[in-house]
């Protein structure tokens, strides 16, 4: 077993989200939920996360910042759609500025339906996220040898 | 080359947690200039008037935000209510009132703990997000939801909340004073933390009439104008002073917050002991028609919503001026002069809610 | 103006017991109230009106009248429960769990013969999650 | 309550009816656009701080020039800038001009009157 | 002896040559082989006495003593001529005053004054000698290329070049007699020249600014001078000796205000804190200038003169208090000038401030004079002179590449010009970083300066504070990977290319030789002065060369390794995938730029220098209170 | 000592090191966390985050910043074994700057406006805490009479007793270098920080294992100085360490970051104060 489940470091970006989720995201990291029992840290720089957690959809400007982040990730890599907006554009799906969801720009792996996401969805999310990245080291590991 | 530092602040920045980009330009550490741009939010979303009809369309306006998305609502339904003449029942008018105080609590203490990030006082940041818990309990029990409630509609509520809920609301209610309190005095007296906050930012009492603040923003520079004072839901029959600080810094405008959220619990305390019996929502016939102007008192200030109806289930403008996006020029303003490591508490000191303003 | 205000809350936390629900240890009670996942409750009373369709602020649900099928998107759903508070029969029901993360965008389809997952690559836990 | 009054006033005078308002004390909450799908309005509300509240609005149309009032009224800037990307009417002498890059959206001025709305 | 006669004279003869002779092609025939011959010259003379301790030369006579008078009257009325043209009235009323004094005193005691030595040779003179044949000479090659350069940079500077190369030849002649007379008569005489021709050469460009300056340092450096011949004075009126190596065997009553006399001259000459600013001024000049006046070998005749007046603080009675004093301007001046520097965008200024930092802490180390701290005082003139005529002329060449000297200007220097980069951050590093020279003086220092007097530990350890912050931003900006704009290409002269390799491969070989420099030459100088000497620690010894080989071997680890996958830089997630681009506000698409800290609002010159003048003319003050 | 005996403990050094060091890490964070009221990581998620970051994939901006990284990793190293083989410790101090700079230099070579100012700022750190260390080894050498670490812990007497002041200021800017508010500016174990990770914004996967774990050396040697305040009994001396890392904890979370000028300002005031006043004292006995 690796130790990549061990220690998945989260980078949290806002693509239009209404904040619902967000604020959920974080609540995740406080008190009552406190993922850093799984050693789950918020580290907000692309560079250092293993898990990208998108809240909201995608639209004409933040597109290509959502590509960006997820360039500058190093592998192995996931990413985590949570709610509804992420997942499919949600109830903002026909407005005109919103591209649908985060699976437009780059891949996603795991989908947290809701809105917004409870906490303990998102940790849910988070944690079959873990199962995936496992796998994409394993198959690095893999592709590597 | 290389003659002043440009930075770009944000979509993407740990400590906004919202996407607002600004390009820094730093002397030393000192900004010289700010230039923001917003769009990163931006849905649409009130373009979808046109293909939602009114009473779904609230639905959408509570997703706004999701911090003050109750207000939203309230202030949705009060203007379609106002447009097509629906007097609602009063103990419609005083749950409201129960729920928008809460989230204000929520908001509040929210914001506290965010601010207590943006200067890096981790503990003081989960302390004040372990507080807030305590409400999203009593929302999550009273509505359903923890953040988005869905539980008002135009010409009423979906929900009640019983009496007996009420007074368990009361006890857990005077237990997170308590709690609150501590907190209050952490943000109020803590030198490290006056030292982050006082004389930072400072917005006189005309900049912030002419640069148009509002809420918290607006009162910490000693202007009173609060919207509840105009007496909407509930608040014509109970008793408050709008909160107003002289100082004009972050600091004043955290302890304005601070002294709302205390306002905010003896608020609730009012309209649980004053809440009639009665109906929670009268049945609304026909379809809007002409234009309407509301204001709200958001927690993070004045809102504007208006309406334009063409007798059809569907509008033709629904639009939300939202507080946040009234502070944008304030904030501007504070930004030139203060540090790098000021910014992110300048840009909270007027509680962003991104998401409110591109809509 | 004084140090380390905050000194006598952190103290108390630090030798009292965690204020951390130890979730998913141990399950969260929800309320009665709570607006988690919409399902189909009562099939048999559904006349596939469609209303709830229609209505729906999120366009998540569809109703195949003719074929007496109800099909909810999962992931567009926004838990309202607006289709459970309009629906004529009261056969909708929004359950106190919240909706299970999936690594694919699975539908839920519940027809009058009995709820199935509609989707081919469907993953198996969340049949097994139905199934529980 | 002074609230529901949108006094209809031509473009050319928005300025003049500005410095009026500006001069007893009023001001600028709002700036927005609303239309028919014929015609388009641009209202500006102005309010005291006792809460008194009035607003004014003229008809324009997409590609029209509006002189800005954000040399009478700071904050204007900002609802002019998003008025110009949402409904393509254009405005002259603002403070700051983000020259239609305040929001970047797939659908340009995307609330304004379109063909569709004329059919 | 011939080889100390032959170092004064020849460059002197050179520079008459290459007057005479203007063409190019000659003067650079005469430049190349004089350098070759002065380096030669000066190794020679360290084989030749490096074992033999302190010899001393009687050579002299009274027509020499006459010789030395009038050319110093020639020159004296040149100088009075000069600033009268330019209506520098004061600099002219002190030369004329130090001029009467002269006459009056050869016509008073001419016949009487008769110095028993008039030349010695010691290791200290070697080490001099080295710095001024080696150094020197590679300065003047570096000029070759420059001085052209430098012309075609500024069109509208008159060119005198043969000018240019005789004063700085006139210049290292003046430098070897300094640091090998004897008499202070002799000292006096190379003291002045070297004052003339700093005057000339900061004054080489004839602009305003320039005029300005040369006048301001001739000024505070006549006054020095003035403080020099009172000392003389004073000395034979009341000693009857005029000899340098007899002064610490005088009683304290005699000695203590020539010396307080001599230290206030070599502070003029160091540039030390109330007189800091002439060599700020000086910074206008073309920049082998500053490399060969202002840092290496000229403001260290200040210091040499006071390393020199040692023994007197360590054994004369009373020595103490003086020297302590002396040690409380150099250490005010460290301080503040080090504070100063942090300030300062133009590298030449930085470079400045830091130089009269460095003279400020080799005079704390003199001032107490204890065996160890004179050890680690004559470490820092070495490593000192090597690194910072390296940088002095790397910023030279970097300038004219660049179009500015600005440290500002320099990001991604390493990209641009790798050679020149590399150069500089040995440079730097030698300035202050551990295993490399100045930190091992620095060390030494502070280990002598606990046991003679712990509150002077105080200022080092802030000064070296404010040290580590401005060379390490500055190496920050050199080391920066950046694009390399398009169409540039640096165009580096063979003769600086020549001369900056040399310095930088000297300035490694001094770090690495440092403990066979101390054992072999500064170990017996200290012994046969003080008695006692300083040795490092074997094991700590062995251990900083191995942390230097470290520092040196590691870099080479960048041959290797190579699949390393390359994403751009964290741009909070707007970069256009445009390398060091990223989409702004309005719309715009900006490039990165970053500005380092400076802190004016702290460590500003206006702030800080007048607390430094009124503190140092405070401590000077009492200096001579305490001579008295 | 003998000169195997140097080497033992330079190799016990080199690999307890990082083990200690990672512990307490483990221990901080599980105590911050309860103090946050929060349960906490496991105490052994420092490792698991180590061990993660070894295994991921190495991007870099470019290829120098590998090598300074790998240069301040190797004199934090070098730092520790002068000190825990009892060598000088000027020396050693030295060295850790060494290190520092290397730090800083790899910030500012990956040319990212975050390590920048990162690194801008852990430069002010390095000249708010210069002064303090170097007056701390002064200290110790005005009692003792030596550098030499060796000779310092077998003083007889305890140095705290007579160093008290600098004791007290060396507290002070160990929150500084332990990256604790109210002095967490360049870098901050939290990360919700205006210039993101600060210096190590622009590091990931292996080299940010190496930063991290020359932390944990780094933490451990500036323990070792703690201990030798109370050398002469090394129980009450490990205590001690024990207690000062306990006490920068409950620093950490009772203070908000502050800005650089109040960390340059208040460290250079306790320098003088507490730093000149105790030498003062000590030169004037």
């Amino acid at each position: 077993m690796s130790y990549m489940p061990k220690s998945p470091w989260l980078v949290h970006y806002d693509a239009s989200s209404c904040n619902g989720c967000d604020i959920e995201v974080l609540a995740c990291l406080t008190p009552l939920y406190d993922v850093e029992r799984f050693g789950i840290l918020n580290i907000g720089n692309p560079k250092h996360a293993d898990i990208f957690v998108v809240t909201g959809s995608v639209n004409e400007q933040n597109k290509s910042v959502i590509k960006n982040i997820y360039d500058q990730m190093p592998n192995p890599k996931v990413v985590v759609a949570v709610g509804a907006c992420a997942s499919s554009g949600g109830v903002f799906r026909e407005c005109y500025n919103v591209q649908g969801g985060v699976d437009n720009v780059i891949p996603v792996d795991v989908y947290v339906p809701g809105c917004a996401a409870r906490p303990e969805a998102i940790i849910d999310g988070v944690v079959q996220a873990l199962g995936v990245l496992e796998g994409k080291y394993k198959n690095m590991v893999k592709v590597a040898k | 080359m290389g003659e002043r530092t440009i930075i770009p602040f944000g979509p993407q920045h740990p400590v906004l947690p919202e996407p607002l980009h600004l390009d820094l330009i730093l002397e030393d550490e000192k900004v010289v200039g700010a230039v923001p741009s917003i769009g990163f939010v931006h849905r649409g979303l009130e373009k979808l008037v046109e293909k939602r009809d009114f009473n779904e369309m609230i639905y959408v306006i509570e997703r706004i935000c999701g911090i003050c998305s109750f207000i939203h609502s309230q202030g949705y339904a009060q203007t379609i209510e106002g447009l097509m003449g629906v007097e609602i029942p009063a103990r419609v008018k005083y749950l409201r009132t129960i729920w928008g105080e809460l989230s204000r609590i929520h908001s509040h203490l929210l914001w506290l703990g965010l601010m207590a990030d943006a200067y890096g006082f981790e503990s003081l940041f989960m302390h004040c997000w372990r507080v807030r818990e305590k409400i999203l309990d009593i929302f999550e029990e009273t509505t359903g939801g923890r953040v988005i409630f869905s539980v008002c509609k135009v010409g009423g509520l979906w929900k009640d909340i019983d009496n007996e809920t009420l007074k368990r609301i009361v006890t857990v209610l005077k237990d997170v004073e308590k709690e609150t309190k501590k907190m209050a005095d952490v943000f109020t007296r803590d030198y490290t933390v006056q030292k982050r906050t006082r004389g930072v930012g400072v917005i006189t009492y005309q900049e912030a009439i002419d640069l148009g603040a509002v809420g918290p923003t607006l009162r910490g520079s000693g202007v009173v104008q609060d919207m509840r004072t105009l007496g909407y839901a509930a608040y014509g029959d109970l008793v408050f002073e709008p909160i107003v600080e002289k100082d004009g810094d972050c600091y004043a405008r955290t302890i304005v917050r601070v002294r709302e959220i205390s306002q905010s619990f003896d608020l609730i305390y009012q309209a649980i002991n004053k809440i009639p019996d009665g109906e929670i929502d009268v049945k609304v016939k026909g379809n809007p028609n002409g234009e309407f102007l509301t204001r709200l008192e958001q927690p993070r200030g004045q809102v504007v919503y208006y309406a334009k109806g063409n007798g059809t289930k569907y509008l033709d403008r629904f639009r939300v001026r939202t507080p946040t996006f009234a502070n944008i020029p304030p904030l501007l303003k504070m930004l030139p002069g203060a540090d790098l490591a000021d910014v992110p508490v300048l840009a909270l000191s007027i509680d962003p809610c991104i998401s409110c303003t591109e809509r | 103006m004084a140090f380390n205000v905050i000194s006598k809350t952190v103290m108390k936390s630090l030798f009292s017991k965690p204020a951390t629900a130890m979730y998913p240890v141990i399950k969260n009670e929800f309320y009665p109230n709570t607006r988690g996942s919409i399902e189909m409750a009562h099939i048999d009373n559904c006349t596939f009106c469609g209303i709830c369709s229609k209505r729906c602020p999120a366009d998540a649900i569809a109703v195949d009248r003719a074929e007496k099928r109800w099909e909810i998107d999962r992931i567009r759903c926004i838990a309202c429960s607006f289709c459970v508070q309009l629906c004529p029969k009261n056969c909708l029901s929004a359950e106190r769990q919240y909706t299970a993360p999936m690594t694919d965008k699975s539908h839920k389809l519940f027809t009058i013969y009995g709820q199935v997952v509609s989707q081919e690559d469907a993953s198996q836990e969340d049949v097994s999650q139905e199934d529980a | 309550m002074t609230d529901q009054t949108f006094n209809p006033v031509t473009v050319e005078e928005i300025v003049d009816h500005s410095f009026k308002y500006a001069n007893d004390g009023y001001r600028l909450i709002q700036i927005h656009c609303t239309k028919t799908p014929e015609e388009m309005f641009i209202i500006y509300t102005f309010e005291k701080l006792d809460l008194s509240c009035e607003s004014i609005k003229a008809n324009v149309q997409v590609g029209d020039t509006v002189q800005s009032i954000s040399k009478i009224f700071h904050p204007a800037f900002l609802y002019e800038n998003e008025i110009h990307d949402l409904y393509g009417v254009n405005f002259s002498g603002m403070i700051v001009d983000f020259q239609g890059t305040l929001y970047e959206t797939a659908v340009k001025q995307a609330f304004s009157i379109t063909a569709s709305d004329k059919e | 002896m011939n080889t100390v006669l032959f170092l004064i004279l020849f460059p002197v003869i050179v520079a008459i040559l290459l007057l005479v002779l203007r063409q190019l092609a000659v003067r650079k025939f005469i430049v190349v082989a004089s350098t070759i011959v002065l380096i030669v010259a000066s190794i020679f003379l360290v084989v030749q006495y490096f074992n033999t301790g302190a010899v001393f030369f009687e050579f002299g006579s009274y027509a020499i003593n006459l010789g030395i008078f009038i050319i110093e009257v020639i020159l004296a009325a040149i100088i009075i001529f000069i600033s009268i043209k330019h209506k520098q009235f004061l600099a002219a009323l002190l030369m004329l005053i130090g001029a009467a004094a002269t006459i009056w005193f050869e016509i008073a005691h001419g016949e009487e004054v008769h110095a028993a030595n008039n030349l010695f040779v010691d290791n200290l003179s070697l080490i001099m000698t080295i710095i001024i044949g080696v150094i020197g000479g590679l300065i003047a090659l570096f000029s070759l290329g420059y001085m052209e350069d430098y012309h075609h940079h500024h069109p509208n500077v008159k060119n005198r070049v043969p000018f240019f190369f005789f004063i700085v030849y006139v210049f290292l002649g003046a430098m070897f007699g300094v640091v090998f007379a004897n008499n202070l008569m002799w000292l006096f005489f190379f003291w002045e020249i070297t004052t003339f021709c700093s005057f000339f050469l900061i004054g080489y460009g004839r602009d305003e600014v320039a005029i300005k300056n040369a006048f301001n340092a001739l000024k505070m450096n006549l006054l020095g001078g003035l403080g020099f011949s009172a000392a003389i004075i004073f000395l034979f009126t009341n000693a009857n000796t005029i000899e340098l190596n007899q002064l610490p065997g005088l009683a304290s009553a005699v000695v203590l205000l020539p010396v307080a006399l001599l230290s206030f001259a070599g502070m003029t000459k160091s540039a030390q804190m109330p007189f800091s600013s002439w060599l700020l001024g000086a910074m206008v000049a073309p920049t082998p200038v500053s490399a060969l006046l202002h840092s290496s070998t000229m403001v260290k005749a200040g210091v040499y003169l006071i390393i020199r007046l040692s023994p007197v603080f360590a054994f004369v009675d009373g020595g103490a208090l003086l020297g302590l004093f002396v040690s409380m301007v150099g250490a005010v001046t460290f301080l503040i000038t080090a504070f100063m520097a942090i300030s300062q965008t133009d590298a030449k200024r930085v470079l400045a401030y830091s130089t009269i930092s460095n003279l400020g802490l080799i005079i704390v180390c003199a001032g107490i004079g204890s065996y160890q701290l004179v050890w680690a005082a004559i470490m820092i003139v070495i490593f000192h002179a090597v690194a910072k005529a390296l940088l002095f002329l790397s910023v030279g060449t970097v300038e004219h590449n660049l179009g500015d000297r600005v440290i500002e200007s320099m990001d991604g220097l390493i990209t641009k010009m790798p050679v020149v980069a590399v150069g500089m951050v040995i440079g730097i590093a030698g300035m202050f970083l551990a295993p490399f020279g100045m930190l091992i003086s620095k060390w030494a220092a502070l280990e002598g300066l606990v046991t003679a007097n712990p509150i002077l530990t105080v200022f080092v350890a802030f000064g070296s504070a404010a040290t580590l912050f401005f060379w390490t931003k500055w190496l920050g900006k050199i080391i920066m990977i950046k694009e390399k704009p398009a169409g540039f290409e640096a165009k580096i002269p063979t003769s600086e290319k020549f001369t900056l390799t040399t310095l930088a491969i000297l300035t490694v070989v001094a770090c690495l030789g440092f403990s066979l420099i101390s054992k072999y030459s500064l170990e017996p100088f200290i012994f046969a002065n003080y008695g006692n000497t300083y040795m490092l620690s074997q094991s700590n010894v062995a251990i900083l060369v191995m942390m230097m080989a470290f520092v040196i071997v590691l870099p080479l680890s960048l041959l290797f390794h190579k699949d390393i996958n390359y994403r751009p830089q964290y741009l909070a997630g707007t970069n256009t995938g445009e390398k060091e681009k990223f989409y702004g506000s309005l719309g715009l698409t900006r490039e990165i730029t970053l500005r380092s800290f400076y802190l004016s609002n702290i460590f500003g010159e206006e702030k800080l220098f007048k607390l430094g003048v009124i503190s140092s003319i405070l401590l000077i003050i009492i200096m001579f209170g305490v001579g008295m | 000592m003998s000169g195997i005996n140097v080497w033992i403990s330079v190799v016990l050094y080199i690999i307890f090191a990082p083990i200690a060091g990672g512990l307490i890490a483990g221990i901080d964070r599980i105590i911050s966390a309860r103090m946050q009221g929060r349960v906490g990581p496991p105490l052994l998620q420092p490792f698991y985050d180590v061990f993660k970051l070894m295994a991921k994939e190495s991007i870099a901006v470019n290829r120098q910043q590998k090598l300074y990284v790998f240069c301040f990793l190797f004199f934090v190293i070098v730092t520790g074994a002068i000190f825990f083989a009892g060598g000088d410790l000027l020396l050693a101090i030295f060295a850790l700057t060494l290190a520092s700079i290397f730090l800083i230099i790899a910030a500012y070579s990956t040319f990212s406006p975050y390590a920048y100012i990162g690194a801008e700022r852990e430069m002010l750190q390095v000249m708010a805490y210069e002064p303090m260390v170097i007056l701390t080894v002064v200290g110790m050498f005005m009692v003792t009479k030596s550098f030499n670490v060796l000779d310092i812990a077998s003083y007889s007497q305890p140095l705290l007793y007579t160093l008290p002041g600098i004791f007290l200021g060396f507290l002070f800017i160990l929150t500084i270098k332990f990256r604790k508010s109210p002095f967490d500016i360049s870098m901050s174990h939290h990360a919700h920080q205006e210039i993101v990770r600060g210096v190590i914004t622009e590091f990931s996967g292996p080299e940010l294992a190496m930063v991290e774990v020359a932390h944990w050396y780094e933490n451990v040697f500036l323990l070792g100085i703690v201990c030798l305040f109370f050398a002469s009994n090394w129980i009450i001396a490990i205590v001690l360490a024990i207690v000062v890392y306990l006490l920068e904890i409950y620093i950490d979370n009772n203070n908000s970051r502050l800005k650089w000028q109040h960390t340059l300002g208040s460290a250079w005031i306790v320098a003088l104060i507490l730093g000149v006043g105790n030498i003062a004292f000590l030169a004037l006995r």
